[in-house]
């Protein structure tokens, strides 16, 4: 049964996200560039930047292949949107990985939809990717719900234990996924990082104006989600050390994203599918056994 | 069998921004084949040598590229000295020597950072041109130009370096080569970069000789041939062989120019302790006539110029057959059976200079 | 540092054989070189063996500007062919990667064949 | 094999200042031998045009008439040949390096009679 006040407090957080998470996504990215920047030996740009280049990208006249192409990626905004809305009220942990795949879905469909070479390629390798980090996002659920007896998130943010003293295979292993889904080297395959290699932006390549701005959001949005997830495996340490361990954790990604070289898709796949074969599987036995 | 699709690579965005353009027909992400064209941005620099008074045209043949910019102008003014009969003075081709491999470390430097790049590493890209640049400095201060000397002139080379500027820059050298040292290990052992280099794009030395592969390609299948051994210039008279590496794949390929540009360090090394003191030019008289071959090691290779001459201020023909020009056959063959994503990386490791193909 | 560069002149009917002895005795294609001469051109194919620098010469009338491939023996060869073909007009038979024309597009027709004319300062590239 | 072959360069680089020069306000000072731009002392100058002579871009026009000696900045490649051919030393090589600019133009230089 729901009475007033949680359903108050469920559309608190999940306004709160719709209208934050976007503030500080951008913000996260510009941390991101000038860190990035600075591990480079160069200066970086304001930490404003990304918000510079998003509302830039908005003024610009739309280009486009397919008209289906800005319906897609729209969808994908609001598919990833509502994927934090579900998670931040306090949802289903199942619903939200599974509404999160909906979204890349979509992404994927945009990308095919314009009939490039580099975006259909960008496309595949989105596709394999999926298919690399779906099984360890749903051994993080299963654990979760091992642990806690719940896949609500507002059961397990309340659980009384640290979850990472639970699973800290798991969250090795979802730190691995991460960088899958941050689009970060190794794994940024969908997207190269830089228009000169060989799919020149992959699955963005056919995004232009105010289509790649809402793909930029939606970046952001999913960012914030995902750092949600790092969150919970802190939570009981109180938001102030779950908020930090979060930008701890995003940093490591940076750290990881200067000093690795790209890999291949087949690489990504099978390490990522040995991850959660080792790391995840184990920890989850050896919880249910213990129990 | 997956469905076939030709996707474009380059003229507008290949690894490195120049015009080469590459059909690459694709099964799923197998590469099947892989067609060049170049010619677009074709100069005819050629042609230009028969009306420039063959003075003139060491500032042309220069900007054949800005990469390997000294060797060019090198190359054609030995080329003009062997017509003329001249000896160019020994301070003078002890300078040469030094600003050659300056050159050739810069441009190695440059093409690590490239490399690194083309498989994804945006930080040691940065970190290589970190480095680069100390050199770009070093080459601007003695020769006024950061990658354009200027230096060369037939009968022997326009500014001298004084012995106490060498004896300082051969501490800085020693100051950069500790930074490149440390760079290294990320190209050598790095396992994500081995992912990338090892086994990719297999030449062997047989398909190295056959298609006429040149400079790191060729050295990188086993080939020991680098025309410094020819013994121009000062490298007769310094201590250093040619860098072999017998597997003829990218890492291979690597491997010889991570060991070349030490090697340069070294080079420079003993050419300032050894230079001699004199004057550094001759004064040139009369008109180059005959034919010969000028054949040099740059950093991308072997090059050749044809030159001829006819006893006039002009030469009848000024021909430059370029390192790149060279190794795109060898490339194509690299190139089919690969996966995509190799394909920047194969590309590279031929280091493609395509202005200077572009003569 | 003059090292020797021997030429040889021969027929262009013997040239396909001439190479294929060169390519079995492990001769590395170096370059082929097309001059211009007013009623003739000469064509130069440079090949080296261990630093060993050897040529063979072709001259053929402008007339009757055509050379058998030699991609038979060296299949790296179709670079410089194709650009005898698009810069100095040449017609090499049995090419095994013909470009048709394709590989340099020129404004005009095979640019190296043209007079030599004193270039005016305007037109020159800045 | 290992990982992580850079992290010491990364971590070093993320304490410690950046390598770049930010540009526009901050620059280097140029080396003594920069090319930047050739310079004329023009009432030294003697107009016997052997600059223009030698010049291997043409960028140089001396109109001996009218006391002018004409430079075309995008057309000069700051080779330095002119600075080794001028009998008088008027030219020489400027350090700093010409300014860039949208429109190609060309610089005149112009002597005055009362000089000479």
């Amino acid at each position: 049964m729901m009475d007033t006040k949680n359903l108050l407090e469920q559309l608190l957080w999940g306004g709160g996200y719709l209208l934050l998470a976007p503030l500080a996504g951008g913000l996260l990215a510009g941390f991101d560039r000038i860190l990035t920047a600075r591990m480079q030996s160069r200066k970086g740009p304001p930490v404003l930047q990304p918000f510079y280049d998003v509302f830039k990208l908005l003024e610009k006249r739309g280009t486009v292949v397919n008209g289906f192409q800005n319906f897609y990626m729209i969808c994908f905004l609001i598919f990833v949107m509502l994927t934090g809305v579900l998670f931040f009220s306090g949802g289903d942990l199942l619903l939200t990985i599974f509404a999160l795949t909906v979204a890349g879905v979509f992404l994927v469909l945009g990308a095919y939809s314009t009939n490039s070479p580099y975006s259909t390629i960008g496309a595949e390798r989105e596709l394999l990717q999926m298919m690399a980090y779906e099984p360890m996002l749903l051994i993080v659920a299963i654990g979760m719900y091992l642990v806690t007896c719940s896949f609500q998130v507002r059961d397990i943010i309340t659980f009384s234990a640290p979850i990472v003293y639970s699973l800290p295979a798991v969250f090795i292993g979802f730190i691995f996924i991460l960088t899958i889904k941050f689009r970060k080297s190794p794994f940024d395959l969908s997207s190269s990082h830089h228009g000169h290699q060989e799919i020149v932006k992959g699955i963005s390549t056919e995004f232009s104006g105010p289509t790649l701005a809402l793909f930029e959001i939606a970046h952001w949005y999913e960012n914030i989600l995902l750092l949600g997830f790092v969150y919970l495996f802190f939570a009981a340490f109180g938001p102030v050390v779950a908020v930090v361990s979060s930008i701890v954790a995003y940093i490591i990604e940076i750290f990881i994203d200067n000093a690795y070289a790209r890999l291949t898709w087949r690489f990504t796949v099978r390490a990522s599918w040995t991850v959660a074969a080792t790391f995840g599987v184990v920890n989850i036995l050896v919880i249910a056994l213990l129990k | 069998m997956g469905t076939r699709t030709i996707i474009p690579f380059g003229p507008q965005h290949p690894v490195l921004p120049e015009p080469i353009h590459l059909d690459l027909v694709l099964e799923d992400e197998k590469v099947v084949d892989a067609l060049p064209s170049i010619g677009y941005v074709h100069r005819g620099l050629e042609r230009l040598a028969e009306v420039k008074d063959y003075n003139e045209l060491v500032y042309v043949a220069e900007r054949i590229c800005g990469i390997c910019s000294f060797i060019h102008g090198q190359g054609y003014c030995q080329g003009v000295e062997t017509l003329l009969n001249v000896e160019v003075p020994p301070r003078a081709k002890y300078l040469r020597t030094i600003w050659a491999e300056l050159s050739r470390i810069h441009s190695h430097l440059l093409w690590l950072g490239l490399f690194a790049d083309s498989f994804g590493f945006e930080s040691l890209f940065m970190h290589c041109w970190r480095v680069r640049e100390k050199i770009v400095d070093i080459i601007e201060e003695t020769a006024g130009g950061r990658v354009i000397f200027g230096s060369c002139k037939v009968g022997g080379v326009r500014r001298d370096i004084s012995n106490d500027t060498l004896k300082r820059i051969r501490g800085e050298l020693a100051a950069i080569e500790s930074q490149y040292n440390e760079l290294k290990p990320t190209f050598l052992k790095d396992a994500s970069v081995n992912r990338r280099t090892v086994g990719v794009g297999m030449l062997s030395r047989e398909q190295a000789i056959a298609l006429g592969a040149v400079g790191p390609t060729l050295r990188g299948s086993g080939v020991a041939q680098d025309m410094r051994k020819l013994g121009y210039a000062a490298y007769k008279e310094l201590q250093w062989e040619p860098v072999v590496e017998t597997a003829g794949d990218c890492y291979a390929r690597t491997v010889v120019r991570v060991r070349e540009v030490t090697m340069s360090f070294d080079i420079i090394r003993q050419a300032i302790e050894k230079i001699p003191a004199g004057p550094i030019a001759v004064k040139i008289t009369g008109n180059p006539t005959g034919e010969f071959f000028s054949r040099l090691e740059q950093p991308r290779g072997e090059v050749v110029y044809y030159l001829k001459g006819n006893n006039t201020k002009n030469l009848e023909r000024f021909r430059i057959r370029t390192p790149t020009f060279a190794n795109s056959p060898p490339l194509v063959i690299m190139l089919k059976g690969c996966e995509l994503p190799d394909v920047p990386v194969i590309v590279l490791t031929i280091d493609p200079c395509i202005s200077c193909t572009e003569r | 540092m003059i090292e020797p560069q021997p030429i040889t002149t021969i027929d262009r009917s013997e040239l396909p054989a001439k190479t294929a002895t060169l390519a079995s005795q492990g001769w590395r294609l170096v370059q082929i070189c097309c001059t211009t001469g007013d009623t003739s051109l000469e064509l130069t194919y440079s090949f080296d063996k261990e630093y060993a620098f050897s040529n063979l010469r072709v001259i053929v009338p402008r007339s009757d500007a055509v050379v058998p491939s030699i991609t038979a023996s060296y299949l790296a060869a179709f670079t410089y062919e194709n650009e005898l073909q698009d810069l100095f007009g040449i017609t090499v038979t049995d090419l095994a990667i013909n470009y048709n024309g394709k590989f340099y597009i020129t404004t005009i027709k095979h640019p190296f064949l043209q007079k030599k004319t004193n270039t005016p300062a305007s037109t020159m590239p800045a | 094999m290992a990982h992580l072959t850079i992290s010491k360069i990364i971590t070093r680089s993320a304490v410690s200042k950046y390598a770049t020069r930010l540009y526009p306000f901050v620059k280097r000072e140029p080396y003594k031998n920069t090319r930047g731009h050739i310079a004329n002392e023009i009432n030294l100058c003697i107009f016997c045009s052997l600059c223009q002579k030698k010049c291997p871009t043409h960028a140089i026009t001396v109109k001996k008439p009218d006391k002018i000696w004409e430079i075309d900045r995008m057309k000069c490649i700051q080779c330095g040949a002119c600075v080794d051919a001028c009998p008088k030393k008027c030219l020489s090589m400027d350090q700093q390096y010409s300014a860039p600019s949208p429109v190609k133009s060309i610089e005149s230089f112009h002597q005055e009679a009362s000089t000479l």
